[in-house]
């Protein structure tokens, strides 16, 4: 059974669940599609992860290795957040919304239905992406991701995540008009037969470097905006911060890494045609210049979903310097993507919880939650430290492999820098972290709100962050596999 | 078995002469001041008296206050088992020399534990008085026994003193008349004798050592008095052991020389109690810190 | 030749279409110079493979005409009427200033152009130099003016650029991907359109400038 | 917590017990086989420390069994804590651990920085007055404190970069590619 339907399906099957969910009347019904639809998709990427189909040369949509790497993360969050709906959008439904920054105002939420179908919608865009073999399709997938997840920030209607809808759409669009440019100025160039991610790759040498060098330097600023690179991630917190959390968890954990990974095929193709020096520049600067600008937001950070958002500039920081290290640094930077994305999701469900809970973002109202909330809060002081690098989780030997990829490519001073860095970062989330798991417990006005079992509420939390201590502990094969392919690496890890 | 036999007497001798040590030196001063003084054998009477006494405990003082005693009596037996006295000690190996100094410590630990256990205010001065000239001295020692390694090249009691032989002296005389001061004022700070704290006095302010055993009766005291004085024939054989240089002669005639530099010290110890009044205790750690300074001065002699 | 006058004719319209809306003041005739800009593109990408256009072009020329010509229009003022707000456009940088500005990104247009190597097959040499300037002059509305409107309508014009500078030269581009961008463009308007009505009803003025409420 | 301490107390006698088990990881890290060249000179000082503790155990238990058959016949009597006939005694009177450390602190006195609040009685008829003292962490102040403060203060100069006026957003992208176009293809 020749299995290279397998893309298609991905694609177009939450496609479809996301017509459908627009229709669908009952909510009950709608919720049970978005659960099936998940679980579909994660069957299918299983799937498609067992088979390994070959990709075809020359086809529009087919599964590459770091396609699939993406692919599997961003179906196993969105199951995570599809399980965690159940029981969010019941909540959501039920009880009225007071505004989390006191502004004692009420506001109602968007309908049901226009955020299930957007989100499936998302889905599907993002597979695009992520199944995408010609860089003008993953182009399209990036701008439809945009579009299908602007509507899900504006869930709750409310003037500030207006304000971050509005802010989201434009920066965003912009950057990627930008990337449409160099994807032009990529195929004005004659001896392209076609912006096909194979022959863009075998004839790449013959391109003349100005014009490829232009190309991807647009490329880098529009795809570096989507991806939250520093100094255009300016969207990047408030429309985390507005979004439902269950949404940031997908914007942060996969929406980001398709942006990478857009920008890892042109970068691809800059390595083919040998301007590695010209790109690894580039991204080193863009990715200190990132880690630099989130530590300077993180140390004293009042919101503890901004905090998170400036955690994800960050990382994506890290995955950007880990790229400009050579083959090693890119391997550690993939494997950065995995945890970054499986502990962030984490982090905002869990974040999502303590809105509910405690009815505000600031962290100041949030204390003493080891005893008022005790699975979140210990969940959210794990996965904080876990956020940082702490050894028992993956982050510690991503973080590691891109270090030890810094000292043998000879950028002691780069590597200095960026343990500084991270140590800032790292002592800043983890003072947050502590002040509000530990002391007296504030009062906590949402604990009612809450529908349905606390299980619902913890458990993709605790399976995310559980996967991220396994990857720490010990690294399948089949992932460590697939992660040196997609970064074109070999013997990183024993 | 005759290995054993041959290292025997020195721990022997320790443990029967101990308490006599103290009563030299209060013969000594007694002929000083012109009376005749307590019998030579006065501590063995009074320890005698005392574990037949019964005993008073505290109500505020826990098993941390009777454990005070038993493990000071306990650390300074095994530190007897690693000192040569005149021939090679029961127990030697290459680091023994930090085991006896750790054992020392943990004498002095717990008899501060059991001073502090009490809650009283004076024990609670007479510890902190204690650590402190403790924290002062010990360098002093360590310094000392690092000229005494630099020296001989060796790594624990026994072959230290083994080697420490007349052409050593002759060699190294400066720098081992140096280490011997050291190791007389370190004796004095940590056996509480006159220059440092007053052994007899009955006024519990200015007591350090005495003030800690205050609270402790009948047979527990029996033992603290018992530790003490073999603390001082540590220190003493320490001092006999670099002044009496070994080698000639059969091991009785070394043993007996031992007991000589034995004797020798405790005469001097006296001595210097006759002639010197106690010191302001802010002066204390100004002799400390001289003494580690001459052991400085030694290590550069040696070192060159 | 007569085919590479009329493009350098329609060309010029396009220059002079954006020259205008940097100095325009009122809401209503920008929208329809943008939608003149986007329907002469249309047709220029028709005139660019002229002597015999592939029935794809033909295609795609007519499409984007009808969009950027008649649908974002009427996306715009649909809103517009929805919103009724004052139709002034109130700008950071005043209109004489920004006309400035447009003549300095006019000639940093032509510079960047004749730096560039020209694609073969192109006839006339305005094509980079009106890309480039639609580009800046976009770039330019979106950072220099507080109406929303404004902003998408600077959004428009830099997609017209990019748009001229991908029909300028790229000759195979397959039809497929020319729809999707389209359909992209149309999406992100007619989402703009809506967060646009939105924001009327919420906080019943479109000026960007007060939307400053999250911030560090 | 007791079983740690009974671990560390058996590591502690059992040295060459211990060594010989572990002598499989050392002899990998160090690159050859058996305990002897990985410990070389190790194996002969943990047995005699293990003997001479082992000793002192002895020794020890030996004393307190002496003790408890001495005083099993006498009578053991409870009494107050020798006060030197002050008899209103007060837990407060008991030494603290900033005096027991006093004299230590006292002697490196110019770089800890002792604090104290409040003084010493004053007049003929003083009323009641209260002494503190406290020995801050100077390091932590000096070492960490001082550049930390620093370095927080500079990145709250840098916050500004994220004011919420979004035309300056659009613009920092532009400004970036300008940049990045000048810097890398002239």
């Amino acid at each position: 059974m020749r299995s290279d339907w397998i893309p298609y399906a991905l694609v177009a099957m939450p496609m479809l669940a996301g017509l459908m969910a627009f229709v669908l009347k009952s909510d009950r019904v709608r919720r049970i599609l978005l659960l099936l639809a998940a679980a579909g998709h994660l069957a299918l990427t299983l799937a498609a992860l067992r088979l390994h189909p070959e990709p075809v040369p020359g086809s529009w949509i087919a599964l590459d290795d770091a396609g699939l790497l993406f692919l599997l993360l961003t179906s196993v969050l969105f199951f995570a957040a599809a399980v965690y709906a159940q029981v969010y959008l019941r909540t959501e439904s039920v009880s009225e919304h007071r505004d989390p920054e006191g502004e004692s105002l009420l506001f109602d939420n968007a309908p049901e239905a226009v955020f299930t179908g957007c989100l499936l919608m998302f889905l599907g865009t993002m597979t695009l992406v992520e199944v995408g073999r010609h860089l003008g399709m993953i182009w399209v997938g990036v701008e439809a991701t945009t579009l299908a997840s602007a509507p899900l920030i504006y869930f709750h209607r409310h003037h500030r995540s207006l304000e971050a809808v509005w802010k989201y759409l434009m920066i965003c669009s912009v950057g990627i008009a930008l990337a449409l440019l160099g994807l032009f100025a990529l195929a004005s160039v004659e001896s392209l037969p076609s912006m096909q991610f194979d022959d863009v790759l075998r004839s790449a040498a013959g391109v003349p470097p100005a014009w490829l060098k232009a190309a991807f330097i647009l490329m880098l600023v529009g795809y570096g905006t989507k991806m939250g690179l520093a100094p255009m991630h300016t969207w990047l917190p408030d429309a985390h911060s507005e979004a439902p959390s269950l949404v940031s968890a997908l914007l942060s954990g996969s929406l980001l890494n398709c942006a990478f990974l857009a920008l890892w095929r042109m970068a691809q193709v800059c390595f083919a045609a040998g301007l590695d020096r010209f790109v690894q520049d580039l991204f080193l600067v863009l990715g200190f210049v990132s880690i630099g600008l989130a530590a300077v937001f993180i140390v004293s950070q009042r919101d503890f979903k901004r905090l998170l958002a400036y955690s994800s500039v960050e990382n994506m920081g890290i995955l950007a310097v880990g790229a400009g290290l050579g083959p090693a640094g890119a391997a550690g930077a993939f494997l950065h993507a995995v945890n970054h994305s499986l502990i962030k999701a984490a982090l905002f469900l869990l974040a999502g919880n303590l809105l509910v809970l405690y009815g505000s973002r600031s962290t100041d109202a949030v204390r003493g939650a080891w005893r008022s909330a005790p699975a979140t809060a210990r969940l959210w002081l794990f996965g904080l430290l876990a956020i940082g690098g702490m050894p028992p989780f993956g982050t510690f030997i991503s973080k590691f492999t891109v270090f030890k990829a810094a000292l043998d490519t000879g950028h002691f001073i780069l590597g200095a820098l960026l343990l500084g860095l991270l140590l800032v970062v790292f002592a800043a989330m983890s003072r947050v972290g502590l002040k509000m798991v530990m002391g007296a417990p504030s009062p906590v006005p949402g604990a009612s709100r809450r529908v349905g079992p606390v299980a619902m509420w913890v458990a993709p939390s605790l399976i995310l962050l559980s996967l991220s201590l396994v990857l720490g502990l010990y690294l399948p094969g089949f992932l460590g596999g697939l992660i040196q392919r997609a970064a074109g690496a070999a013997g990183v890890w024993p | 078995m005759t290995m054993w036999l041959q290292k025997c007497p020195g721990i022997l001798l320790a443990l029967l002469l101990a308490p006599a040590v103290s009563g030299v030196i209060n013969k000594v001063k007694a002929l000083f001041a012109g009376r005749r003084g307590p019998p030579v054998l006065q501590l063995y009477f009074d320890l005698f008296k005392l574990l037949a006494k019964g005993a008073v405990y505290s109500r505020t003082t826990s098993w941390l206050f009777r454990a005070g005693p038993v493990v000071s009596v306990a650390a300074l037996i095994s530190v007897l088992l690693i000192i040569p006295f005149g021939g090679p000690s029961l127990l030697s190996f290459p680091g023994d020399l930090a085991v006896g100094f750790y054992l020392l410590a943990i004498a002095r630990f717990f008899t501060v534990l059991a001073a502090m256990d009490t809650g009283s205010s004076f024990e609670g001065m007479g510890a902190s008085r204690e650590v402190q000239f403790s924290a002062l001295a010990e360098p002093a020692l360590f310094l000392g026994f690092a000229v005494l390694i630099r020296m001989t090249g060796q790594f624990s009691f026994s072959e230290i003193f083994g080697s420490m032989t007349a052409s050593t002296w002759a060699t190294q005389a400066p720098a081992l008349i140096l280490v011997a001061v050291v190791l007389m004022v370190v004796l004095l700070a940590e056996n509480a004798r006159i220059p440092v704290d007053d052994p007899n006095t009955h006024l519990e302010l200015t007591m350090i050592h005495e003030v800690m055993v205050l609270d402790h009766g009948g047979p527990d005291f029996a033992l603290i008095l018992y530790a003490s004085s073999l603390k001082l024939w540590v220190f003493a054989s320490w001092f006999a052991g670099l002044v009496v240089p070994r080698g000639v002669g059969s091991p009785a005639a070394s043993l007996a020389a031992t007991l000589g530099g034995v004797l020798l010290a405790a005469v001097l110890v006296g001595v210097i109690e006759s002639i010197m009044a106690r010191l302001r205790l802010l002066r204390v750690p100004q002799l400390l810190l001289g003494a580690a300074a001459l052991a400085a001065v030694a290590l550069l002699l040696v070192m060159k | 030749m007569r085919n590479v006058h009329v493009m350098d004719l329609l060309l010029m319209l396009v220059i002079l279409t954006n020259l205008r809306l940097l100095a325009s003041s009122r809401l209503g005739a920008c929208i329809w110079w943008t939608a003149g800009q986007g329907f002469v593109l249309g047709w220029l990408t028709i005139a660019a493979a002229w002597p015999h256009p592939a029935v794809e072009t033909w295609g795609l020329g007519v499409l984007a005409a009808g969009l950027k010509g008649i649908v974002f229009p009427w996306l715009l003022f649909r809103t517009l009427r929805l919103v009724d707000v004052r139709r002034e456009v109130e700008p950071y940088v005043g209109f004489n200033v920004s006309l400035g500005m447009g003549l300095a990104m006019l000639f940093a247009a032509f510079a960047l152009a004749r730096r560039l190597p020209l694609p073969a097959g192109l006839e006339s040499t305005l094509w980079m130099p009106a890309a480039f300037f639609s580009l800046f002059a976009g770039l330019f509305l979106i950072v220099a003016r507080k109406t929303a409107v404004m902003q998408v309508i600077g959004y428009l014009v830099m997609e017209n650029g990019i748009f001229a500078f991908g029909a300028a030269g790229v000759r195979h581009e397959p039809l497929l991907l020319e729809l999707g961008i389209l359909l992209d463009l149309f999406v992100a308007v007619f989402v703009m359109g809506i967060a646009v009505f939105h924001i009327a009803r919420d906080f019943d003025h479109i000026n960007v400038d007060r939307l400053t409420s999250l911030r560090e | 917590m007791v079983l740690l301490a009974l671990a560390c107390f058996a590591i502690g006698l059992a040295g060459p017990v211990v060594v010989r088990a572990l002598a499989g990881v050392t002899g990998s890290l160090a690159g050859c086989a058996g305990v002897s060249c990985a410990l070389p000179g190790a194996m002969w000082p943990l047995y005699g420390l293990t003997l001479l503790l082992g000793c002192t155990l002895l020794l020890g238990l030996f004393v307190a069994v002496t003790r408890r058959s001495l005083l099993a016949g006498r009578d053991v009597r409870e009494a107050d804590t020798w006060g030197c006939g002050y008899t209103a005694a007060s837990a407060r009177m008991q030494y603290t651990a900033t005096s027991f450390a006093a004299p230590l602190t006292h002697f490196f006195g110019g770089i800890l920085r002792v604090i104290r609040a409040g003084g010493p009685v004053r007049g003929l008829f003083p009323e009641p007055s209260q002494l503190a003292t406290r020995v801050p962490d100077v390091f932590e102040k000096t070492l960490f404190g001082r550049p930390a403060r620093w370095v927080v203060a500079r990145m709250t100069v840098l916050r500004k970069f994220q004011h919420g006026r979004m035309n300056l957003y659009i613009l920092y992208i532009a400004l970036t590619l300008l940049a990045l176009m000048l810097w890398k293809l002239t």
